[in-house]
């Protein structure tokens, strides 16, 4: 199985970045609600990246003449707020499309929702597996999956760096997920089992215990698995613990979110993580991308929180273009359904991320987990000015991990 | 100002004399003026406000439960989220695990926040104020700590998929639907308030908030009374967590249960009043509302409500509720010494 | 036999003996009075026989047959003994009738299950019981306050709606602390002469702290006098009023029977 | 695991060092506490302020680790004595004297922490900022590393706790707070001017809040959330020791961190920070005055 084919995708977006067609005579507004987790400082710009693409959008004469109306609500990463965004933006704003959420315990419930009340869902950032095995015929995937990112890292850690591992998981949805998911993976690829394993508090500050017991079990690697400014603590006390730069640190795919090197400066160095985008990606798309997020919103390296939130405003227009949309509110439902088909059939999508994206109609993982490629990326450089480099980039299989 | 006043007043004399002819007459009535409450909401405004309708019903519970121990029983708890996220957690892990239907474990749900409501309120026989206050939060956020690191509680991701309740083919999974079983909760719940807080428990509640020792010499059981109190407000706020967990999507985090929860708890008892017998109820209502019309400044949302707190508390011990009993029996007050000056001339 | 009677009474706070092996008797029907200077252990007396404080071991406490010693507070309210407070301890946010109420708890016809299952029969009875204490309050004077809340009260209401507390428990042994403490003279014999009504009408003991030491010569049968936790003296208000160890630990020693006289009258 | 004493020694070690920033802040709250009768539940929010404070001085002004300290301190004192000043003054006054049965105190506590933290967002962001301070290389104690912060934070917290023993005890000042403290109207007669005593009181606390704050910073990153956990450890930390004793503070803030740390490491590392709250509430529940029994009073 030979899953590290390398495949360099280099194509063009341009057919992407054409003006839609001239405005119709009869134009009605696109409803988009959008559910975001903006309590930190990059989810606030997450929130303003879709809003502002949006607008774009609409400064380009909108989607077959009609203009977007997007309504952005924070969630603050708390279930009950996200479900009540959803059933306000669904009934109240009475959206076409909901985006959202940036949180796996968010998305969770949200997926319920709409597809309850038959509304598209498309997801900018949450990775958890359950979001897309619940069967929901409305819910999109725009990351990768949890399921895959193990695959990869458990792949690569067992073949370069050992199977002597421990892990640090934080009680986060998608930590945790990914936690969970690599240890089977190491299980199951290498037949290893964890040498150590601590589930510490979302935000956790101190890992000083769990670093000496991990300094005394000698491992290979460390498998920190938590939501960034946890993660960076959890590095900087791993180099305080004394424990060498030659136990390789392994990331959750949060690693990629700048707060890491940022905060753990130095100790970012040799952290590496599967992630959807790199910075360091040498596409022209991705130097474009990384020239017009440092322009507007001053990050010198965006993650891949910025590229998913980009390519998902790109699959959606995509869709709401091939979409025969009335945009009355008889048609709501039919509108609502036609939207969902036209993502369904947006296939190999080629933009920021690091392979293709394809949906397909049923309501199953192997469809709506559309993006299957997972690009390995090391941190080089930490600090505010950190610097990375990529590994490796994998696209798997479309039933892995299920 | 005055108007809002006297339609109090108007609303509390129409409902004594209504009372008076059957005491359950103004419940049943309540009762049947609020029930096409989601058909009113959904062709005035839209189906949004029917979800907020049941969020307004669960709050009251929880609120008028937490009214009970804290205004008028005088324990200074800030545990209740503790008690509500235990009776949501048991009764989703009843339906969820052994596939019981809603009906059994929703009353079990409530059973384990009492029994639970009994462990929080076993400190408040020895202490008081704010060593009590320590103790509940302590015993709270451990609760909540404990759903968070156990997968079986849910961990992480949550409990999903908590099916909701059925009635033979009529099942609880709209908000229009679920909106009849929290309304006949609330309602039950807001009358049973009544009844024990207008009863000798209530006011033995009320000896033991205002002076534990002259009480216990007047022949009231302080331990047993204030046992009591964190008893009933634990099975309020049991009911309320049910409710909450079988509520569609039936999903519950960890992260529902937080601090930010108590505070606007005591935020709406605050405002309504605490130790007043509608405070649960005028908070929960007011302050469901206003969070929900305030969502947009989102940044600024929180720290209003902190102010508001802060100057409640400041400038209006009483809230709400206190105000409106100052008017009506300031008017009182002044129709009686017009009648006597009347007799007299 | 004796309503009330205390065998060995004692109690320390840390060091300090405030009461130390105290043996008295009250008689069934009688008032009783109990004096001493400030410090003498009048209050503790007060608080060992109503369970507030736990006496110490030997101590032995007896009411209307009875061993109350190590009882829980409301399980003696409950018996039959009721008191007042020197600094009122009324129920402040409570209206005057609530007070009362909760004064009524241990004779309430209802248990708690019933507040919720049978309303209309807790609904009935707490009209009764409401009527019930009117009359109370008749008695006592304080009817058109009922509905007050007890701190908007004066001084001297609040003495009122203590005593009608106390007398809501339905007493055997009613003990007053100071009842009259801080009364103007024409108060303090409206509150004494509703003390002997209350007692006539319900055939009550009485137990009497008192500063004025008017008030205990004029009404009580019987007087005790306690200094630094002992007693030193016992008998008919005259028999006390002659007893030089009691006059010499009540007024110092320097007074001469004339000033004696004055003190006691006044 | 295998149990050797080396790593015992540095669970022990981490306990201590962790337990004695648990300690200082718990050294504010029991001062204010013994002071004035409050239990100060916006605490931690101003141990958060003190650390943003401390970040701006040392990174945005350029100002040396130890002025930033200092000033740091200052500046929280200030911040502590108007939020007593404008609101708590006169909810303790309301509630007759400043015996505060608690309740509004507990209320407003809670609603001026949430009005800190939110105001606190509203200038930094939520995004926690990095402190780094350079203090050399860590310490090597056999087969454990130490940071040198770390020392740092114990020594300064023996300091603190000596200086404000010293202030209490031998300074004239001092005794017109202990005689506050005491009694408010007795000192008020005797010529003290209280209303000042108690801004100087509630000053301190909170400069103290802010020293460990400062302290904190480069161990564990500065944010805005991070002053709720602190608190729930301070309280256990001020409790455990006896609430409103202040050397107890420092010995229950060791008391507690290393009862975490031994717990995470031998018993589960998932409940560790319940087992703060299982020592708190153990403690209230068995022996409320603390374990080391020093505090003569016990409000209740």
């Amino acid at each position: 199985m030979s899953i590290f084919n390398k495949n360099f995708i280099a194509a063009g977006m341009a057919g992407v970045f054409v003006a839609g067609m001239a405005a119709s005579a009869m134009s009605a507004d696109i409803r988009v609600g959008i559910t975001m987790r903006m309590i930190s400082e990059n989810g606030q710009r997450y929130g303003q990246m879709v809003m502002d693409e949006i607008d774009m959008i609409n400064e380009s004469g909108g989607i077959n003449g009609n203009m977007l109306k997007a309504t952005l609500m924070n969630d603050e990463c708390k279930s009950d707020k996200g479900v009540a965004n959803a059933i306000k933006l669904i009934n109240q704003q009475k959206v076409h499309i909901l985006i959202g959420s940036t949180c796996s315990s968010v998305s969770l419930p949200i997926v319920d929702i709409t597809e309850k009340a038959g509304v598209p869902q498309i997801i900018p950032h949450s990775t958890n597996d359950k979001i897309t095995k619940k069967g929901s015929a409305w819910v999109f995937r725009v990351p990768v999956s949890g399921r895959y990112y193990a695959g990869v890292n458990a792949k690569y850690v067992g073949e370069n760096i050992g199977k002597k591992i421990a892990y640090l998981c934080a009680a986060d949805a998608a930590s945790q997920n990914d936690c969970d998911a690599m240890q089977s993976q190491m299980k199951s690829q290498h037949g290893a089992d964890p040498a150590y394993v601590a589930q510490v508090q979302e935000k956790e500050v101190d890992f000083r215990t769990h670093m000496q017991k991990i300094k005394s079990a000698g491992v290979d690697g460390i498998m920190i698995a938590a939501l960034a400014e946890t993660m960076a603590r959890a590095l900087t006390q791993s180099y305080e613990a004394g424990i060498p730069a030659s136990v390789r640190r392994i990331g959750s795919s949060s690693a990629s979110n700048s707060p890491v090197p940022s905060i753990a400066g130095d100790a970012a160095k040799g952290v590496f993580f599967a992630a959807a985008y790199a910075a360091a990606d040498s596409r022209p798309i991705a130097r474009l991308f990384n020239e017009m997020v440092k322009k507007r919103y001053g990050v010198n390296s965006p993650d891949h929180d910025f590229s998913q939130a980009y390519d998902l405003v790109r699959i959606t227009e995509i869709a709401l273009k091939n979409a025969d949309l009335k945009l009355d509110d008889e048609n709501l439902a039919a509108d609502r359904t036609a939207i969902r088909d036209a993502i369904a059939n947006v296939k190999d999508y080629n933009g920021l991320a690091s392979g293709p994206i394809s949906f397909c109609a049923a309501a199953t993982p192997q469809c709506r987990d559309g993006n299957r490629t997972a690009v390995l990326i090391a941190y080089t450089k930490g600090g505010k000015d950190y610097k990375t480099e990529v590994l490796a980039r994998v696209t798997m299989p479309i039933d892995f991990g299920l | 100002m005055t108007a809002i006043y006297s339609i109090f007043g108007r609303i509390s004399e129409t409902i004594e004399k209504l009372a008076a002819i059957h005491r359950l007459l103004p419940w049943i009535l309540a009762f049947a003026l609020l029930l096409p409450l989601p058909q009113i909401l959904s062709a005035l405004f839209n189906d949004y406000y029917i979800y907020l309708a049941n969020k307004i019903c669960i709050f009251i519970l929880l609120s008028v439960g937490l009214n009970i121990v804290k205004g008028f029983c005088g324990q200074v708890t800030v545990g209740h989220v503790g008690l509500y996220a235990i009776g949501a957690v048991s009764s989703a892990l009843i339906s969820l695990h052994f596939g019981w239907s809603f009906w059994l474990a929703f009353p079990i749900g409530i059973l384990a926040a009492g029994l639970a409501g009994i462990v929080v309120g076993l400190p408040s026989v020895r202490l008081e104020g704010a060593y009590l206050a320590l103790a509940t939060l302590g015993l709270g956020e451990s609760v909540r700590i404990m759903i968070a690191v156990t997968p079986l509680f849910g961990s992480s991701t949550g409990l999903l998929s908590i099916p909701a309740p059925t009635i033979g083919s009529f099942t609880f999974d709209s908000y229009t639907n679920y909106y009849y079983l929290v309304l006949a909760a609330a309602m039950i719940g807001i009358y049973l308030s009544f009844s024990i807080l207008r009863s000798a428990t209530g006011r033995a509640f009320m000896a033991v908030r205002e002076d534990t020792v002259a009480a216990a010499v007047h022949g009231v059981n302080v331990t047993k009374y204030k046992l009591l109190a964190f008893v009933i407000s634990a099975l309020y706020a049991g009911a309320a967590g049910g409710l909450f967990a079988h509520m569609p999507p039936g999903y519950i985090h960890h992260n529902n249960f937080t601090i930010i929860e108590m505070v606007t708890l005591l935020l709406m008892i605050v405002l309504g009043g605490i130790g007043h017998i509608w405070g649960g109820i005028i908070g929960a209502i007011i302050v469901t509302i206003i969070y929900d019309q305030t969502l947009e400044f989102y940044f600024y949302q929180p720290l209003l409500f902190g102010l508001t707190m802060v100057l409640i508390v400041i400038f209006m011990p009483r809230g709400i509720g206190g105000m409106i009993d100052r008017y009506l029996a300031t008017k009182k007050f002044i129709a009686s010494q017009e009648e006597k000056s009347n007799a007299a001339s | 036999m004796p309503l009330l009677e205390t065998v060995d009474l004692s109690k320390s706070f840390g060091g300090l003996r405030a009461i130390s092996n105290l043996n008295i008797n009250i008689e069934a029907g009688s008032i009783h009075g109990l004096i001493g200077p400030n410090g003498s252990g009048k209050s503790t007396f007060f608080n060992l026989v109503t369970g507030v404080y736990q006496p110490d071991p030997g101590s032995k406490i007896i009411f209307n047959g009875h061993d109350i010693t190590k009882s829980a507070s409301h399980d003696i309210g409950a018996l039959g003994i009721a008191r007042t407070f020197q600094l009122l301890r009324l129920f402040s946010e409570m209206t005057v009738l609530q007070n009362l109420m909760v004064g009524y708890h241990t004779h309430v016809p209802y248990g708690f299950m019933s507040t919720i299952f049978n309303n209309s029969a807790v609904v009935k009875k707490d009209a009764e019981t409401k009527s019930e204490m009117m009359e109370l309050l008749e008695l006592i004077g304080m009817a058109d306050y009922a509905d007050m809340p007890a701190s908007e009260l004066s001084g001297g209401q609040r003495r009122l709606v203590a005593l009608g507390r106390a007398m809501a428990m339905r007493p055997k042994l009613l003990m007053l602390d100071e009842p009259a403490a801080g009364l103007s003279p024409v108060n303090v014999d409206n509150l004494l002469s509703i003390v002997m009504a209350l007692k006539q009408r319900f055939g009550l003991t009485v137990l009497i702290v008192e500063h004025i030491l008017k008030v205990v010569m004029e009404t009580c049968d019987t007087v005790t006098v306690l200094d630094y936790g002992e007693k030193i003296g016992e008998g008919s208000p005259d028999a006390v009023k002659d007893d030089h160890a009691v006059i010499e630990a009540y007024l110092g020693q320097e007074m001469d029977d004339d000033e004696v006289r004055k003190a006691f009258n006044s | 695991m295998d149990f050797d004493f080396s790593s015992l020694f540095a669970f022990l070690l981490f306990g201590v060092t962790i337990g004695v920033v648990y300690g200082i802040v718990a050294l504010g709250i029991s001062l204010i506490y013994s002071g004035l009768d409050i239990v100060h539940f916006a605490h931690g929010e101003i141990y958060m302020f003190g650390a943003f404070f401390g970040l701006v001085f040392s990174h945005t002004m350029g100002f040396p680790y130890p002025v930033a300290l200092l000033l740091a301190m200052v500046c929280a004192a200030v911040l502590g004595m108007g939020i007593e000043r404008v609101f708590y003054r006169r909810l303790t006054k309301g509630g007759g004297g400043y015996t505060v049965a608690g309740m509004g105190m507990i209320i407003c506590g809670f609603g001026m922490s949430i009005v800190l933290m939110n105001i606190a967002f509203l200038i930094w962001g939520a995004a926690a900022e990095p402190f780094p301070v350079d203090l050399g290389m860590p310490f090597q104690l056999g087969d454990i590393t130490l940071p040198k912060s770390y020392a740092l934070t114990a020594v300064v917290a023996v300091l603190l706790m000596a200086a404000l023993h010293y202030f209490l005890k031998k300074t004239k000042l001092g005794l017109a707070v202990r005689a506050v403290a005491a009694n408010k109207d007795i000192a008020y007669l005797m010529g003290i001017n209280v209303p000042m005593m108690i801004s100087l009181i509630f000053g301190l606390a909170c400069g103290i809040a802010a020293a460990a704050g400062v302290l904190i910073g480069p161990m564990q990153s500065v944010q805005v959330e991070m002053g709720y956990l602190m608190l729930l450890k301070a309280f256990a930390a001020a409790v455990v020791g006896g609430f409103g004793s202040l050397p107890g503070a420092i010995a229950g803030g060791i008391v507690v961190g290393i009862a975490e740390n031994l717990g995470a490491a031998y018993i589960s590392p998932n409940h560790k920070d319940i087992y703060a709250f299982l020592l708190l509430i153990l403690v209230l529940m068995i022996k409320p005055s603390g374990l080391f029994g020093i505090v003569a009073r016990v409000k209740a």
